[in-house]
């Protein structure tokens, strides 16, 4: 199979399963339709009855992982190809890696010492 | 084989497009993150049609995690992040899509003009492609990735600083 | 085997291993073996009312089921089940596992945000805190399997353990990629998102019917699909002694799947930032030892 | 050839688009979206010149993965900056920010 083709069914199997929850969704509606009663459709909150919607500025308080997991995330990228390679290369690979990581576990030790890994 | 990849590099062209369309003009502060993430994806399956794999798969990867975290950011700085209000939050709006029309037409005419050469034909496949990449990596562009690592502490110490700097000022 | 043949054992395994894992779920629960349980709450979801909530966000209300469950499907396809029995053999395998894992969480902070209500919002941003936690973990362990193939492709992973599995070569990234796993599949001690005791039930708190039935059906192939992406990648795959590879996947995968519940059955739930605390602290730099030692050992 | 000037073109668009959302809008966070579609933009350049023209050149790829770091880059250093402005003046609204002119 050549990659394209391999795409290709990838993104089919992704079409079928939309496909397959449309007829569901379809079977479903031709089963009932739900009745109207009042309060029905508030969202779940432990009893009260809460008209006003929910998207109000919410802190989260884990933003400095988020932060540091940005810009760490980023590592990953070179180290797929790098781990290919890694026993045609040998040693240098490495120490090539090892210089690159210990650059980076800096970073988390920074971010230790200045109190970021805690809830904010 | 041609045909099918013009087919898809204009289909997911077209979702990248409509969707970067999208991200300007809801309200809804997580739906333009999320509708930014979709262009993403869509760009990583150009990636795909254009048969760079691990590129592709690793651009779909980054962007699902840079984007959600986009979105919380806006959910903690946005005065109404559910868009119920539809404020306008744009300004000097003719002055932008004038500029965005004009380097639009710059760039497309400029890829127009140029005579490209012939195009390639032959090229490795996924496995391979990692490799040799592993390969440019640690060999040619070895200074290139050492400094991305530099690059990348320093930015890991400079968002952390100006994040979490009045925090600590404050507990002394 | 031709491919008419393994798609068929795939899809028979899959759905035998998915009815399976819903058994273990409901035991895991209530404490006892129930064969016809899973079918009839299959029947309850599938005949109850659809409820909207109000001022809901229509387009992610529609799409999240859809990609959580799309998402399991297209991961579930590159697992090699046996010897040449894949449906997709992607070059980059390994990286594709983690890139669609990343959506699950999109999905869920999709649903969390579409049904407008506090406690399913909450389960949302949860999961995201939840991914930030797990991921550096789970693509460092990865990264040192794939040293050892030389490859991204899944079945050369699997071929590479012909000598000895990766759970002895490599034991701190099996322990990192299984605690990993849990949190992946939000199962017990990591069920942050759709905590009952504190959230009401998170993201799943106000979703009926087909809705529901999609997310129950899809978190039971998601333990599914990692216990086999465990199996693929630290126990060896399909490689035993005596019978055929198929049997031997299926038999670790639903060894593994009972140990996921095990486990969730035995700790209390952890606290997000605990969670996010433990990871960093710990996780990253025992990730880091991990590749180190498989580097040294590699070049001996 | 019809494939490379298609990339280009999807590019050149999607980098207009980044340019107006960049300009345009008044958040902060706004304007990141806007940058990181205009790298994007970049991208599809970059992979289209390495599968068309030079499929032999991996440095262009490389170039590819420097471009997702400065994004990734970016996206935290801009946060950052956006957390600090909210801690500071209680909004992320780039119109009031006179004091970051320097």
């Amino acid at each position: 199979m050549t990659p394209i083709l391999q795409y290709l069914l990838l993104f089919g199997m992704l079409i079928a399963t939309a496909g397959f929850v449309w007829m569901l969704y379809l079977i479903k509606q031709s089963l009932g339709k739900t009745l109207e009663e009042p309060g029905k459709d508030i969202p779940a909150e432990s009893g009260n009855l809460v008209p006003k919607p929910a998207w109000l500025r919410y802190h989260v308080r884990y933003y400095g992982y988020a932060l540091l997991f940005l810009a760490f995330d980023m590592e990953m990228a070179y180290m797929y190809p790098w781990a290919v390679v890694y026993q045609e290369v040998g040693l240098l690979a490495l120490l090539d890696m090892g210089v690159f990581l210990m650059i980076l576990f800096l970073g988390l030790v920074y971010t230790w010492t200045q109190l970021g890994l805690k809830r904010q | 084989m041609i045909s099918i990849q013009l087919i898809f590099l204009i289909i997911f062209g077209l979702a990248a497009i409509w969707f970067g369309w999208r991200v300007f003009m809801t309200s809804s502060m997580v739906r333009s993150a999320l509708s930014l993430l979709a262009s993403m994806v869509a760009i990583g399956a150009l990636f795909l049609v254009m048969e760079a794999e691990f590129l592709g798969v690793l651009q779909i990867m980054m962007m699902g995690t840079e984007m959600s975290i986009m979105a919380i950011f806006m959910m903690m700085y946005m005065m109404d992040p559910g868009g119920l209000g539809n404020m306008d939050m744009s300004h000097q709006k003719n002055i932008s899509i004038a500029a965005g029309v004009i380097v639009t037409v710059l760039i497309i005419g400029a890829a127009l003009a140029t005579d490209w050469g012939t195009i390639a034909t032959q090229f490795p496949g996924p496995h391979e492609q990692n490799r040799l990449l592993g390969m440019e990596i640690l060999k040619r562009s070895m200074m290139i990735f050492e400094t991305a690592g530099v690059t990348i502490l320093t930015g890991m110490i400079a968002s952390i600083a100006v994040a979490l700097s009045i925090k600590k000022s404050m507990e002394k | 085997m031709t491919p008419f043949l393994s798609g068929f054992m795939i899809t028979l395994l899959f759905v035998g291993g998915v009815y399976f894992v819903a058994v273990l779920e409901r035991c895991s629960m209530t404490g006892n073996v129930s064969w016809s349980g899973p079918a009839r709450s299959f029947l309850l979801l599938f005949a109850q009312e659809e409820i909207k909530t109000r001022k809901h966000d229509k387009v992610f209300f529609e799409t999240a089921p859809v990609l959580f469950i799309g998402v399991i499907l297209l991961t579930i396809s590159i697992l090699p089940f046996g010897r040449g029995s894949v449906i997709i053999d992607l070059g980059t395998g390994a990286l594709f596992i983690n890139a669609a894992l990343v959506y699950i969480m999109v999905s869920l902070l999709m649903a969390g945000w579409a049904v407008n209500g506090v406690y399913a919002m909450v389960g949302g941003w949860r999961a995201l805190a939840q991914l930030i936690a797990y991921s550096m973990p789970v693509v460092m362990a990865l990264t040192a399997t794939v040293m050892r193939a030389e490859s991204m492709f899944l079945t050369d992973i699997v071929e590479s353990q012909q000598s000895l599995w990766n759970i002895l070569y490599q034991p701190v990234g099996f322990i990192l990629f299984y605690i990993s796993a849990l949190a992946i599949a939000f199962l017990p001690p990591f069920d942050l998102p759709v905590a009952e005791g504190e959230l009401a039930g998170g993201v799943w708190a106000d979703l009926t019917g087909a809705r529901k039935l999609l997310f129950r059906l899809g978190r039971l192939a998601l333990v599914l699909t990692l216990s086999v992406a465990v199996v693929v990648l630290y126990l060896g795959g399909w490689m035993g002694p005596w019978l055929p590879g198929f049997v031997w996947t299926f038999l670790k995968t639903l060894l593994v799947a009972a140990s996921f519940f095990a486990v969730g059955h035995f700790m209390p739930r952890i606290r997000h930032d605990h969670l996010l605390e433990y990871n960093w602290k710990y996780g990253v730099p025992l990730a880091l030892y991990n590749i180190f030692q498989v580097g040294v050992v590699l070049l001996l | 050839m019809e494939l490379l000037i298609t990339a280009l073109i999807i590019a050149a668009v999607l980098f207009g688009i980044g340019l107006y959302g960049a300009l345009s809008q008044t958040n902060l966070v706004m304007i990141m979206m806007g940058i990181e579609l205009m790298l994007g933009a970049a991208m599809i350049n970059l992979v289209a010149f390495w599968r068309y023209l030079h499929p032999e050149a991996f440095s262009l790829q490389m170039f590819v993965l420097v471009a997702m770091t400065v994004m990734a880059l970016e996206g935290a250093v801009g946060f950052a900056i956006a957390t600090q402005r909210f801690r500071t003046s209680g909004t992320v609204e780039m119109e009031e920010s006179a004091e970051l002119k320097g």
